[in-house]
């Protein structure tokens, strides 16, 4: 059983040059609560590897424009100019990585996998630098997986064995990234005692969750 | 009729009974408004919903339901959640029946260019390359020419989006169906002639008999 | 919307010599009704990938005995002397694979991935012949793709979508399954009506389903 | 007390609290029942559950809830359904605290053969080999000798079941911890002698200072 604890101090366990992967597209199934701590608290030189970074202002938007990030690992950038201006300003160091390629990279982080071998990003700058398997008389890319120090997720509920449940399209990246860091900070809307949560609607078995922040107020 | 909704309305006869279509942001999201009533199609974004349905009413938006844009949307009955890596497993598999995007450049190949300009705008290809790759269907649906420059060429100067040839390339000016041979020019649009299109088109194009006038939805 | 099919009407559909993916886990989660209704027709010369063969006269176990398979792709048989006889015989050709490795190989199948980077079989028979890939300085097997002409999945409920529910310990392989075939034939317990199965609760999308069985009696 | 209740006992002692715990089928299901009270651990089956609860009362079965060898069980509050790529992936990813599994053969490398047997006894791996890869402690429970032929050999000359040094081995006779000098001889069976163990055991024993009788729960 775990004990649900305040967001702030799930933020002071996060030191200056983390690996984060923070769920979410565009803000929808964000961490927001973690977030906003995140910020308050002026951690620094962290490195985010997320599907995008939202909105100047908003959900992951708020770590870039407070300065805490120096490095990103994203699919998608184009809606946050800061972002932009940041990486051309060097500020930033930014790894565009395709959508599917991403989250296959972070499963097979979290799976104990070697590597992922898509045909994405074959003739494309994507392909630069990395390694060319062939079998099956076809070239596949090699991209290598990825983990985190820590997994922020974002959950519709919890019980506080730390089974989540997740809504609509704020499902995205979170079930994934929950398999894939060392530490997994869950900040549920709401926290159900345990048992009220079937077996079967469980998305993310409470054994990968550490920690589970309190409902939210 | 303005060029995007010719484009939309022809693109919207492409689109076959009980398939699962993804629609890019923009001008492929237009597509949607102009499907015969009597076809069923299961939309799906990238971010994770099968079965995408329209614009809520005012004051009934669920923040957990938004589309690969981030505009919140409704769910059809017997809509799906998916996670990111379902979604992109979907679409990299073959299971995504047709995938509508926009371009910047098609040449004759059939190789698609639509997600980079050196230089100046590097917003990350989201989920471009996956399903560009991956969707069983590719159609380009984009404006012929950008500030009277060709889009189609004979070779795409711009970084390609995936090394795959690309099903259709509908513009408001003609239907062009990239083949082994080359680009053949299907339809041509309301009021436009040949020779016309093929002033404003860079690339060669196959013309076999008589090129009838597009339908439209 | 799918109508459902009559079970024998589903199984005419299987030729001789078909590969099949079936679900289960020791009969647990297997498409009972339809391994009965390829039995009673006599279809001969198929590959079964499942987990496990079951036990003589259960589940797959069936196809063992009257003699419709020439082919096991397995992780275990060691419950049905059946199969063994009839491995040692040479009547069966037999190929096994670890558990973890053989949902996964069925997953990179449906999901358009080029094979499985993984540690497991390092160094023991599994690893013969096989290609092995070196990255972040570990060495890993490459296990090639499965997929099948046709999965037959057991699900505990179904809507007319194709929508499918899975009840506790009868997941297991039927999930996966489900993506990576040319044709998915589900079996489910109940079919409800479009709707009545929330979007959360789905686990695999009817998107994936070809043919829909009737509920059972 | 017998052998097997002695060794399960013993391996009772390894399991923490809060910790997720895969018993093979056999002798290392045994360990459940000489838990303590107050350790709180997940039981995975790999078919599927996690929390895995005691044998139903009969009647009360559910077809859709048993354990790994078929047996029926129950779902302790706060568990969890899961598919089999998600089971493997907790297994291999490194989120199984703790495998127990039987064993034919240990070597002075602390290699594990549980498998086979050639020309024997092929009854395939299951999931042994992905445990014994990725679970992040491997305890061997088996019995010291089999027929009066050591089981604790200098090398392995049944196929090995993975490439990975096991953490420990618990037999009637003794408790032996491989390690990178060697094997370890850490604790003797109730009224064994380190003589008589040395006397049933092939490979070399490395002692330091007095060797402890085991404890037992």
């Amino acid at each position: 059983m775990k004990r649900a604890i305040k967001t702030e101090e799930a933020a002071e366990m996060i030191p200056d040059g983390a690996v984060l992967l923070i769920g979410g597209f565009m803000g929808v199934g964000s961490p927001h609560r973690m977030i906003d701590a995140i910020v308050a608290r002026g951690t620094k030189e962290l490195t985010i590897v997320a599907n995008d970074t939202a909105l100047p202002g908003h959900g992951i938007g708020k770590l870039i424009s407070c300065g805490a990030v120096s490095r990103v690992i994203a699919s998608h950038i184009g809606l946050n100019p800061e972002t932009q201006d940041k990486m051309m300003s060097a500020e930033i160091e930014v790894e565009l990585v395709p959508q599917g390629t991403l989250v296959e990279r972070i499963r097979a982080g979290g799976m104990g996998l070697g590597g992922v071998l898509t045909a994405t990003g074959l003739g494309t700058p994507v392909e630069e630098g990395k390694q060319i398997v062939e079998t099956g008389g076809k070239r596949y890319l090699l991209e290598t997986p990825i983990r985190g120090d820590f997994a922020l997720v974002a959950a519709q509920r919890a019980d506080y064995v730390g089974n989540l449940e997740y809504s609509l399209t704020a499902h995205n990246f979170n079930p994934i990234m929950a398999l894939a860091a060392d530490t997994v900070i869950a900040e549920p809307q709401s926290v159900v005692p345990i048992g009220v949560i079937a077996p079967d609607a469980v998305k993310t078995p409470g054994v990968l969750v550490d920690h589970l922040l309190e409902r939210a107020a | 009729m303005d060029a995007k909704e010719i484009i939309a309305r022809r693109v919207a006869l492409e689109i076959q009974p009980d398939t699962l279509v993804n629609l890019g942001i923009g001008l492929p999201s237009m597509v949607a408004n102009y499907l015969p009533s009597d076809v069923q199609v299961f939309f799906q974004a990238e971010n994770g919903v099968i079965g995408l349905g329209a614009r809520p009413p005012e004051g009934m938006e669920d923040p957990n339901l938004t589309d690969a844009g981030g505009s919140f949307v409704t769910a059809v009955p017997g809509a799906a959640s998916i996670d990111s890596a379902m979604s992109f497993g979907l679409i990299r598999g073959g299971h995504l029946d047709m995938t509508v995007l926009g371009g910047l450049q098609v040449d004759e190949r059939g190789y698609l260019a639509n997600w980079m300009v050196p230089g100046k705008m590097v917003p990350g290809m989201g989920g471009a390359m996956d399903l560009v790759a991956g969707a069983r269907h590719v159609v380009v649906a984009m404006v012929h020419t950008a500030k009277g420059k060709p889009k189609i060429v004979p070779e795409c100067s711009l970084p390609l989006t995936a090394l795959r040839r690309v099903s259709l390339i509908v513009t408001e000016m003609a239907v062009i169906e990239p083949t082994g041979d080359g680009l053949v020019l299907r339809e041509h649009g309301p009021g436009v002639t040949v020779d016309e299109i093929e002033a404003a088109t860079e690339a060669k194009l196959i013309t076999i008999g008589d090129v009838p006038e597009m339908a439209l939805a």
